[in-house]
């Protein structure tokens, strides 16, 4: 028999002005099952804990209610005093007789009356709970960061530094990412390279960190603190191991008309290549549809001029299968394709480029090596026109209906350091607000008005053609009301980003949401912005939302820091709310497991006494406690009902449906 | 017919006499010509009550759930529509596929012994078909009556004579196409008022005396332990004590098997109080066929059930009429 | 002999709201917090999630003398056990519609989903429903009369 | 009418919701009638969100813009400026007693890649 001890919280006047809660309190005493009964001011103070540890204590209570705010505020805190008392912590249950009554409610009888059916629901409850046990599950101290953008570096080294293994899978032949592509940063105007490779080398020389380039992952299985993952280590055609980086084999390749992908193509490459001089590894790749051997098996000069012997035209994709405790998935992002924006005229003019394409015009290391030249002719432009908002801030469905919040700042950058570097070259940006948040970012922007005199156009615009050889972009000034058209010698767009296409088939594998933008989603907007829904999965960087580097790089630490908090862990605490089977009553007819998004759900055959010495051997359901996540699904699709939930069973939910309908 | 019974006998001889099986499931003599049972055969002698008949209605996969888990082969013969069921129990991991051999058998829809006897014709002794009539010989004589107005609901409305799981067939006459109309009854509780629904229902389900034939014949209704038996779900119950527990059983029976009922039909073949259960089922079925695309349980072994699945575009319960969206 | 007065009462529903802990309970706290009333005769239980209601505990709270039930969950797409509402979203539109095949008047059960984030809404939504279940009348069809009528 | 009356109005005949403006100005920066236009498409839809009746039906440029739909085209908010114009349009001409278009002014067959609101506005204007 229970022994049931009720409390019922004033909350200062919060519910004590609207119930009246000694009443609430007295008819308690004498419902059945009911043993103690008190009311308190502030139940969750230090005091009113304290009355409930005594009262456990004192009256021998095995389960209680509270009335009292809602259980998202506070079970947590009564379940703790519980079990400080010595009784289970899940032999607690709250009614909610703040939010959803007190609160609501203006009549005192009403709500009073309210109040009583409520904590009676919760006593019908808890008198069916059972003392319930979290599981433990053994945590792998190695993790997994997707993606070795500079998110993803950040991610691994702080990971690493804290002492733990990390793997970074890249799907590129690289390290580095987009910033590695980028010239200079904002609002600083360091270097990129300058800041980026100290950071891909930390991470090549770090003896806890594996570095897995042009891989894919294939296959995510397991669960928090246990993750088995199939990662694809494509051919390359080089053995990584021998390349030395000599870059003799570019050098004669004799197929160098290969689109170079790390400069926007902008200019070319041979089939074997190695992306950018930084690359980590320094090793080279050669791209299968470009390379003569692979296609018609005729050349093999690489080989021959390869003075190691780490060419290997054999070689095929290999699959490796590890276990991580934590997964940073930080894919990063790519320009939106421009197709539907043809006003611009991207596709028909080739001076009409992407902001990310004029960042490799403009790098020291890029196809001009940094001598600003249009790509048409090669000349200087005298007159450069940057678009701004190009398919952000767009609900038509050309475009992405978000701010892509990098533009305004790299755009004033991009004139800045032209007017700094060509003084005599004219500068427009059309713009429809210029979003300058962040330290030292206004200031920025104004510097490239004030003191380099960009001129900023408040409007947008509506054509870009040809004419003569000129550019020729229409817009409005709407500050003066007029329609302008500038003769351009090159126009810039800043394209809207959109998260890396390759993070959908990833979400999928780790079953992490994802919103219609195809970001990431975050458990929380506000309190947990870099945990994923699912349970040791954490987002870095650009494929949660737009951001910027330092906002990525803090974002990355604060992942690593979750990873840290999480792998210092020997085992974990499991949900103890789980679902469990009935095996006498079980089907084995994988209806649930059918359900579940977890995968928690596998079949065991097992054998049953019969009675008279026979037995018999039968498919039944078995669930990891440790993967189910408490949902409930498989309960409803279970028909013999053999699969119930424990915290919230079927009988607990039918006595307090009871409970509530009784008049 | 006689001669699908004649080949139907030698076969499960052949299979019993070379040891290939070790029992098989098909139909004996029962105490009159029309009432056949469902019968294992263990040895040729055995098969001396062997019969195969038109009043062989019975769909027989249920009983490989038990059959299929005993030592050696089981030799069963299923009519298209048993088939389904077959599968339906296969994909349920309820039956072991490779302990079975299916018999697919010729059906040219059975007859329902009640409706022979409401056309006046009593103390049936044997019946032969021909086309659309039947001759029908009892211990006063011989009638010939229309095969149509004779025929059991579940095959006047068939849905299929086609077989979904075979090893070997025996079909030596051509078997008519199915109408199409298993829905035409559903639409038509459809189209009356509300009231007039529940007029309905309240009628038939009064006549429930809960003896659990539909349950117990049921292919779907297949669990180790039923809910209504089982007191931890919370609506056991033996008998139904109040017009709302007719309801409760017939509505969770009905939600339970949705989405895996094959429409076999055996629930209103058995019913002693001609409850037209089927149109439960087939309500669901037909919702679903309209709200989530064609589906036709035990159609297939795998895949699965459209309550099971789902689409992110599915309609929303509030408009949810008859099928549709309204 | 006593003389008996017939008082007329004004018909209160009672309704039984089911509502996913992460979304909809939190939308009704919502609600709650931001002072949003809602009549007193809608009560909720706390479920993980929308897929965890059994078509049999909507029935057994129409046996108890429920008037209404409402079920709410995150929107689709937006659950927290990623499509556990989706499973909710099937099983109940099957069930509603086959409520009204049997005669049962079918807007007495009700599908919402709300947000954590919509507490203006979950208030709209429990006056809504509040006046249709009213605007009903007393759950006679599907009930145990001896339980509604207090044995 | 009142002032609330005609922005109800034009609002609705114009089926396009001018909230949804961010005042890009894109609609005007593409305008091939710009020049001859006393308020730009841009001003069309914030003088209906400000509710300047007025201004928008003493306009002249409600008889330039040559229903090119080149600011529907191009709006990245999917709001309407064309679709403004022809509501002031239609506005302006319901208030001279007269809708502007009969029905025996057009032609059995017309061009289907033709805009229906450039077809009719065409006889609005050139009908009086």
């Amino acid at each position: 028999m229970q022994r049931i001890g009720v409390f019922i919280c004033w909350c200062g006047s919060n519910i004590a002005a609207t119930v009246d809660v000694e009443r609430v309190a007295e008819i308690m005493k004498s419902e059945p099952g009911v043993v103690y009964s008190a009311n308190y001011q502030y139940m969750c103070s230090e005091n009113g804990q304290q009355l409930i540890k005594q009262a456990i204590k004192e009256h021998n209570l095995t389960g209680i209610v509270v009335g009292a705010c809602s259980p998202r505020m506070h079970e947590a805190t009564f379940r703790k005093a519980a079990e400080a008392a010595g009784l289970n912590p899940y032999m607690v249950e709250i009614a909610n007789i703040r939010e959803h009554c007190s609160w609501i409610h203006k009549d005192m009888e009403e709500a009073t009356e309210k109040a009583v059916v409520l904590v009676r629901t919760a006593i019908a409850k808890v008198k069916l709970n059972a003392p319930l046990t979290a599981g433990e599950s053994p945590v792998v101290k190695r993790a997994l960061v997707i993606g070795g953008g500079i998110a993803g570096i950040q991610a691994a080294l702080d990971i690493a530094d804290a002492g733990f293994e990390v793997d970074i899978v890249e799907k590129n032949a690289t390290i580095g990412g987009r910033m590695a592509q980028l010239d200079k940063t904002f609002p600083t105007l360091d270097c990129s390279a300058c800041i980026l490779t100290p950071k891909m080398v930390d991470c090549a020389q770090h003896e806890k960190i594996d570095i897995l380039s042009y891989s894919e992952i294939e296959d995510v299985k397991g669960f928090v603190g246990n993750f088995s993952v199939t990662i694809r280590k494509k051919a390359r055609y080089v053995d990584e191991t021998k390349c030395t980086g000599c870059k003799i084999c570019m050098e004669k390749c004799p197929s160098k008309k290969g689109l170079n992908t790390f400069n926007m193509g902008l200019n070319t490459r041979p089939a074997i290549h190695i992306p950018f001089a930084q690359a980590i590894p320094n090793v080279a790749v050669i791209d299968p549809e470009q390379c003569i051997k692979l296609k018609t098996g005729k050349c093999g000069i690489c080989q021959k001029f390869c003075g190691v012997g780490a060419i290997d035209y054999e070689q095929k994709d290999t699959f490796i299968e590890r276990q991580y405790g934590a997964i940073v998935v930080a894919t990063g992002f790519k320009p939106i394709s421009l197709e539907s924006f043809n006003e611009y005229g991207y596709d028909d003019n080739k001076d009409v480029i992407t902001s990310l394409e004029l960042e490799r015009l403009m790098n020291a290391a890029g196809p001009t090596n940094g001598v600003l030249l249009r790509p048409s002719d090669g000349e200087h432009p005298k007159v450069i026109t940057f678009i701004q908002c190009v398919g952000s801030r767009d609900t038509s469905g050309c475009g992405k209906p978000y701010c892509s919040k990098v533009c305004c700042m790299y755009t004033a950058k991009h004139a800045m350091l032209i007017r700094e570097k060509y003084p005599d070259t004219e500068v427009h940006v059309f713009y429809i607000d210029v979003r300058t948040p962040g330290k030292n970012y206004d200031e920025f922007f104004r510097r490239a008005v004030e003191q380099y005199g960009v001129d900023y156009i408040k409007g947008m615009v509506g054509k870009v053609y040809n004419e003569n050889g000129k550019l020729m972009v229409q817009g409005s000034n709407l500050i003066d009301n007029e329609q302008v058209t500038i003769e351009s010698d090159l126009v810039v767009l800043a394209a809207a980003i959109e998260p890396e296409p390759s993070v959908r088939k990833i979400a999928t594998l780790l079953t992490a949401s994802i919103d219609t933008n195809n970001f990431l989603t975050e458990s929380h907007a506000k309190l947990r912005p870099v945990e994923s829904p699912t349970a040791g999965v954490y987002l870095a960087g650009m494929c949660q939302g737009p951001k910027d580097i330092p906002e990525t790089v803090s974002q990355a630490s604060a992942c690593a820091a979750k990873v840290i908090g999480l792998l210092v862990k020997d085992k974990l605490k499991t949900n103890p709310c789980v679902a469990t089977p009935d095996e006498m009553m079980c089907n084995g007819c994988s209806q649930c497991a059918n359900v579940c998004a977890y995968g928690a759900i596998t079949y065991i055959d097992k054998e049953f006494r019969l009675g008279g010495g026979k037995t018999e051997v039968r498919r039944v359901a078995s669930v990891n406690p440790a993967v189910c996540q408490g949902c409930g699904a498989c309960t409803v699709t279970c028909p013999s009902g053999a699969m119930d939930l424990k915290g919230f069973s079927s009988k607990q939910i039918m006595s307090e449906v009871e409970a509530i309908c009784k008049k | 017919m006689k001669d699908v019974e004649m080949k139907m006998l030698e076969r499960a001889k052949a299979l019993l006499g070379s040891g290939e099986v070790a029992r098989v499931i098909g139909w004996k003599k029962g105490e009159f010509y029309f009432d056949p049972v469902p019968a294992s055969f263990e040895s040729v002698e055995e098969l001396s009550d062997f019969v195969y008949n038109g009043f062989c209605g019975a769909n027989l996969s249920k009983y490989l759930i038990q059959m299929s888990k005993k030592e050696g082969k089981t030799a069963i013969f299923l009519k298209p529509c048993d088939s389904y069921s077959f599968n339906q129990l296969v994909k349920e991991h309820r039956i072991v596929r490779e302990n079975i051999h299916v018999i697919a058998i010729e059906c040219q829809g059975k007859l329902d012994i009640e409706k022979i006897k409401a056309q006046g014709v009593s103390a049936v002794t044997e019946v032969e078909e021909d086309g659309d009539t039947v001759k029908v010989s009892s211990l006063y004589g011989e009638t010939t009556l229309n095969k149509e107005d004779i025929l059991l609901v579940k095959c006047a409305t068939c849905k299929s004579k086609t077989h979904q799981a075979k090893d070997e067939e025996i079909v030596l006459h051509e078997m008519p196409e199915s109408k199409n109309n298993r829905f035409d009854e559903v639409e038509k509780l459809e189209a009356m008022t509300e009231t007039e629904r529940f007029a309905f229902w309240k009628l038939q389900l009064q006549k429930c005396i809960r003896c659990n034939a539909c349950r117990n014949v049921c292919p779907a209704c297949s669990c180790i332990k039923c809910v209504f038996d089982n007191p931890a779900s919370g609506i056991a119950a033996k008998a139904n004590d109040s017009e709302f527990e007719e309801k409760l059983f017939h509505i969770i029976r009905a939600f339970h098997v949705a989405g895996r009922c094959t429409d076999c039909g055996e629930c209103s073949r058995v019913c002693p109080q001609n409850i037209p259960l089927h149109l439960l089922n087939r309500k669901f079925i037909k919702d679903i066929d309209g709200l989530y695309g064609e589906y036709q349980a035990g159609e297939t072994a795998e895949g699965k059930t459209p309550l099971t699945s789902y689409t992110e575009g599915d309609k929303e319960p509030n408009d949810v009429v008859d099928g549709e969206a309204k | 002999m006593q003389e008996v007065t017939t008082e007329k009462k004004e018909f209160v529903p009672n309704i039984v709201a089911f509502c996913c802990n992460w979304c909809s309970y939190a939308g009704a706290d919502l609600a709650g917090s931001s002072r949003l009333s809602y009549p007193a005769n809608v009560k909720i239980i706390r479920v993980p999630c929308s897929c965890r209601v059994n078509p049999s505990f909507i029935l057994k709270a129409y046996q108890q003398g429920a008037d209404g039930v409402i079920l709410c969950g995150c929107h689709p797409g937006d659950c927290h056990y990623v499509t556990g509402n989706y499973y909710a979203r099937r099983r109940m539109s099957l069930l509603f519609s086959f409520l009204n095949y049997m005669g049962i008047e079918k807007e007495r059960t009700r599908v919402e989903w709300v947000s954590a984030a919509e507490g203006q809404r979950f208030s709209a939504v429990m006056n809504d429903f509040v006046k249709t279940v009213t605007a009903l009348g007393e759950n006679r069809k599907l009930t145990d009369l001896r339980v509604k009528e207090g044995e | 009418m009142t002032k609330e009356e005609y922005v109800e109005t034009i609002n609705r005949i114009s089926g396009t919701d001018v909230r949804k403006c961010m005042k890009c100005g894109k609609c005007s920066g593409r305008c091939p009638a710009f020049k001859d236009m006393d308020i730009k498409p841009h001003q069309f839809v914030s003088l209906l969100v400000k509710g300047d009746v007025d201004a928008l039906l003493e306009s002249k440029a409600i008889w330039h813009c040559l229903s090119c739909m080149a600011c529907v085209e191009r709006c990245p908010r999917g709001v309407a400026p064309a679709a403004v114009v022809e509501a002031v349009r239609d506005t302006v001409v319901r208030m001279q007693g007269n809708n502007g278009v009969k029905a025996e002014d057009i032609p059995p067959v017309v061009d289907e890649l033709i805009p229906q609101q450039l077809l009719v506005s065409a006889y609005r204007k050139y009908n009086k």
